[in-house]
């Protein structure tokens, strides 16, 4: 346990230092957010009707954007090599970063979610959905991004290649995440449906990412 | 001749030799049949002839998911046994797959404009297939990405084995949420609710299919297994030119050859 | 301190292949070290010296033969009771020499010295508040030193662990190996430069 | 047979089953050509494998 | 000359093989056109309303996952101190190495845009205007991102960080490009006014970013 | 190979000051090389070597003094006539070893010399296809050398140059060194362990 703590620990202090801290995942959201009506369109009703998927897709895109190193900077400084050498069972770190990175990057998303709400024409309502599936879904993104990133180590490769790959495994929850807010702000479907969907998603990538990260780093030795 | 035997590459090449040609005779015969089967196939009362694009649109959505099977059954070789010919059958697979996939798609969407009125909906059925050619796609780049082979195989073995959890879910699509896509009605609890003038060609069709894929399969093994002597016999050779101009002082340490050969 | 003299401890390999990159690297490589030995490895460049520290690592796959180390925890792995001090050093340029530290000592576990104690050891007393980004080349080396002082373990293994080190701090680092090695630990080190200590040598792939 | 009003599709599905078949058995047929010409090469070149024999021996 | 012709040849060398060769872009660009429906719902007039913003948004998407990187990693391995000691001048150096990100990374973005626009419903012409504006428009995204990229070495930050510097900047050269792909899909604007901004936008970039990213990695020293 | 006799040459650094991080790393530091001249800076671990090393390259800027090279080609500020050998080593893991070099030699430019003969002098031509990212520690250190070779600069900055080279590569670098000495290059090289040829010593920052 002390083990794990300290590399939770340690990963969001990088997280926070390096990448300038949660103001700063905060402020990408805010820019994706104010540049989504630019890129649509100024129209106020397609707006709102868009809020949902603009968020998850601000999501996404400070998911990806930062995941790519979650293991390749601990591979090229030698770190992974001592955490493969160490007590704690690789899947278990694995985790462990992947939980770093969400509470780094993936919280303060969460937690601004209300504030931006307002600037997309959102009532209180669909800010609480939106903010309520983004909390349930957004670990998601992160386990199946690990997979990903474990990958790049592998492969020594990174950028797109990565995108690429990832990209698919987390098109499930974008719909699901989209579909009830939706579900919330213009019906008919319930939102209960996709959201237990949602759910499910994030526990079985919370099983599946750390399994299949931590087999790619251990077969990606050398 | 056991699995072992078969697991040696050698031992393969032989067998692949003598199996194509029987392989590829059994595949014309049996498609020769589907299609004349499928040309006498009545029309359907309510989707007329284009009820025809059935007989190519089905066997090709089945191969799609049959052949990621086939791939994550030679990644739990890859990853568990290290196997070489697992590796060797995992890349030959995903092209062919990725073929039969891009062809479900498209006579899906030929279908579709008759039957839907549109090429292309966003439902789940349709979506899980694109993104299985997605993946497909991306597994054949990650291939081509590397040159290490192994490294590849181990990368592409995990990937393929998360990749699987589409299956069910293009299997079960129509069933969890309803689309506009045709619920099964072939495979399915309680018999075949096919009529039987529809279902024999379409069986006959999804075996010619099966075959086919069995045999390009088989062929692309035996050239990935020559791609590999080539490539290791490339590195021999540079190393021969090594030992020559270090004038054999690591004679010791002379490089074997390795790899699938 | 008492952990490891509970046994002697045994490490060996018989008949060691490696493979790196599709090239064989070594084949048919022995060797064997005991509690308070150490062990020079020596070769040309690219003989293959820290591919074998990483075999015995853990962190490559050997392509033929065992490794094994006999009278250690026998709940434990071979890496599990292994440093490895390689080229790269592990640290975190936004963390400070103290926080990189602690981390290791933390996450590496295990029977433990004040971190204190070994930064003054090695002589980083001073910097301990500083980001490890502002370190010079010689004073990073001296911080992964420090690693192998805070959390106990039984086999070291060094990659070439003089480098960048001054004359004061290799003859620091050759006191703490012949500290190691009468508390029953063994070492096997990689390197060109004399080691500082009396060491068997291992050579592989010819004479240099 | 007749196809009815949606004939070109029907074609169109079957034609490009064909022509996606016939590019996977190209691909297969000219690989397997390629590569069994590069190993006669090295035949030719005289590199052997590790087993001795010819590089373009099963 | 020889000596820019070698750090672009490089860098696309490099790009091509580390990122999976220029089919990863463009495999990148379909799973971004592909994920879209899913944030924003199957409607088919929907997306071929947003269709040239989605493309948009992919481009500035594959280029802000690949910026990242651009000086950072020459500034890791120390590539960076040798061609800053070089005798070509810095700013033509960085000029060249964002010229060799906009071949490996925009152009064939630009190149797949026709297969895109099919799956997004848009017609002959407005996938030509589209793919137009792209090309225009997408060398401002690397010229402007690239100042980004050269902060992040200065600052030893990346991550979101950048995209945070990068994505203000790069608002302009998208609200142009939309507007002028629009304009000719729905009117009622003139296709000229806003692409002959985008142009300028680009220009104006080529100029700025060079000298911004070298007085920014000269004044980084360290 | 002419390039260089053109004249003698003197660098000299006056009164220098050194501040990293906020800190004063050194002040008052004077030196001066002259062609045909080998310099040895030594001093403990964290002295400043390396910071003076970059300060010369330009990689660092002086918070006070001034360095001047007299001599060389005029139109050419000093910074692009160094050759800077520093601990990172920038080879680009996916291009091959003659890849990294020709990269190099282009961009660099100036007199060239031919880059296969280089690569055979250091060594490494039988590895001139592999990538980079296969070379051990010294085949990396070697494949840098070859690029002091390729393209001739007079003035030759060295952070620990024999740092990962064995035996055999010491010797030819001294090797190397030399020859560029008689041709009328100046070296400056930072260095703990002995450098392999006579050379005046620079001492930074008291005894060490
Ligand atoms: C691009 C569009 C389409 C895609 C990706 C697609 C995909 C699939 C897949 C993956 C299957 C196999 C599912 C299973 O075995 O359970 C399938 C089966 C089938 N599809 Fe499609 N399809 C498409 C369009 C259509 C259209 C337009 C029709 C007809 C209206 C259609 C009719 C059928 C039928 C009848 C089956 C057999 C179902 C069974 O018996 O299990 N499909 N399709
Ligand atoms: N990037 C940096 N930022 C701030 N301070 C630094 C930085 N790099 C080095 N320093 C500090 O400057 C001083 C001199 O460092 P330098 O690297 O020049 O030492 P050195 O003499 O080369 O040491 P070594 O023998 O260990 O290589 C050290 O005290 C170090 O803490
Ligand atoms: N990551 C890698 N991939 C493929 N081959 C590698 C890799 N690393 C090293 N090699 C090869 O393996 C051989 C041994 O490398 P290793 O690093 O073990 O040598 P070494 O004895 O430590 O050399 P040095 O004295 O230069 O440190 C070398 O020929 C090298 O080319
Ligand atoms: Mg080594
Ligand atoms: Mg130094």
């Amino acid at each position: 346990m002390t083990a794990l703590s300290a590399l939770i620990r340690r990963d969001i202090k990088i997280a926070l230092r390096v990448g300038g801290g949660a103001l700063i995942g905060v402020l990408f959201f805010l820019t994706v957010v104010v540049l989504m009506p630019f890129a649509v369109g100024p129209d106020l009703a397609l707006l709102s009707r868009l809020g949902p998927a603009i968020l998850w897709l601000g999501a996404l895109l400070a998911s990806l954007l930062t995941l790519d190193r979650l293991f390749m900077a601990d591979h090229e400084d030698g770190s992974l090599d001592l955490i493969t050498m160490s007590r704690t069972p690789l899947e278990l770190a694995c985790a462990a970063k992947a939980l770093a990175h969400w509470i780094a990057a993936g919280l303060p998303l969460i937690v601004a979610t209300p504030v931006l709400g307002l600037l997309l024409n959102l009532d209180m309502v669909a800010t609480g959905a939106v903010a309520l599936t983004l909390l349930a879904g957004t670990p998601a993104l992160t386990f199946t991004g690990m997979i990903g990133a474990a990958l790049a180590v592998t492969l020594h490769r990174g950028g797109l290649l990565m995108a690429v790959l990832v990209l698919p495994l987390s098109i499930p929850v974008l719909i699901f995440g989209v579909a009830a807010s939706q579900a919330v702000i213009v019906g008919p479907m319930t939102f209960g449906a996709p959201f237990s969907i949602l759910c499910a998603l994030s526990l079985v990538s919370l099983v599946i990412g750390p399994f299949a990260a931590a087999a790619s780093l251990r077969h990606g030795l050398d | 001749m056991s699995l072992i035997d078969l697991a040696n590459p050698t031992r393969f090449l032989a067998l692949t030799a003598r199996a194509l040609p029987w392989l590829a005779a059994a595949t014309v015969i049996l498609l020769a049949i589907g299609l004349y089967q499928a040309a006498l196939a009545p029309d359907d009362y309510q989707q007329g002839a284009t009820v025809k694009i059935m007989f190519v649109h089905v066997p090709n959505a089945w191969l799609a998911m049959f052949v990621w099977g086939v791939m994550s059954i030679a990644s739990l070789g890859t990853l568990v046994w290290r196997h070489p010919l697992a590796d060797v059958a995992a890349k030959a697979a995903a092209p062919i797959g990725a073929a039969f996939t891009f062809l479900a798609l498209l006579t899906g969407s030929l279908w579709g404009r008759p039957m839907w009125g549109t090429y292309w909906e966003w439902d789940a059925r349709l979506t899980s297939v694109l993104i299985l050619f997605l993946m497909y796609l991306g597994l054949m780049a990650l291939w081509r990405a590397v040159d290490d082979p192994s490294r590849a195989a181990r990368a592409a073995a995990v990937l393929t084995l998360v990749g699987a959890i589409n299956l069910p879910i293009i299997k079960f699509s129509v069933d969890w949420w309803n689309t506009l896509h045709q619920p099964a009605s072939v495979m399915r609890m309680g018999g075949s609710a096919l009529d039987k003038s529809f279902l024999i060609p379409l069986l006959v069709m999804a075996i010619a299919f099966t075959l086919l894929f069995v045999t390009l399969h088989l062929a692309a093994m035996r050239n990935e297994i020559l791609r590999r002597r080539v490539r290791s016999l490339q590195m021999m050779q540079a190393s021969r030119i090594a030992f020559s101009s270090e004038a054999g002082s690591r004679s010791e340490n002379a490089s074997n050859e390795v790899g699938a050969v | 301190m008492s952990g490891l003299k509970q046994g002697e401890l045994q490490l060996h390999g018989r008949g060691l292949r490696c493979v790196r990159g599709g090239r064989e690297v070594f084949a048919r490589l022995d060797f064997a070290a005991a509690s308070g030995e150490a062990v020079a490895v020596v070769g040309r460049n690219g003989s293959g010296k820290t591919s074998l520290l990483r075999l015995i690592a853990g962190l490559l796959v050997p392509a033929g033969g065992t490794i094994a180390l006999e009278g250690g925890e026998s709940e434990l792995t071979l890496a599990e009771q292994c440093h490895y001090l390689g080229h790269r050093d592990a640290l975190k340029p936004a963390l400070s020499v103290q926080e990189n530290l602690a981390f290791w000592a933390d996450f590496l576990g295990g029977e433990r010295l004040d971190a204190v104690e070994s930064l003054a050891t090695v002589g980083l007393d001073h910097a301990a508040y500083l980001p490890a980004g502002f370190l010079s080349a010689g004073q990073r080396r001296r911080l992964s030193l420090a690693r192998l002082l805070t959390v106990r373990r039984p086999v070291w293994l060094l990659d070439e662990p003089t480098n960048a080190l001054d004359v004061a701090g290799q003859e620091m680092f050759g006191g703490l190996m012949r500290e190691h090695l009468t508390r029953g630990g063994l070492i096997i080190a990689a390197t060109h430069a004399p080691l500082g200590i009396e060491a068997r040598e291992l050579r592989i792939g010819g004479v240099a | 047979m007749s196809l009815g009003p949606y004939a070109s599709f029907i074609v169109t599905s079957y034609a490009a089953a064909a022509v996606v078949i016939a590019i996977l058995i190209g691909w297969v047929v000219l690989d397997h050509r390629s590569l069994t010409a590069r190993l006669r090469e090295f035949d030719r070149s005289g590199v052997t494998r590790r087993s001795g024999r010819s590089a373009v021996d099963s």
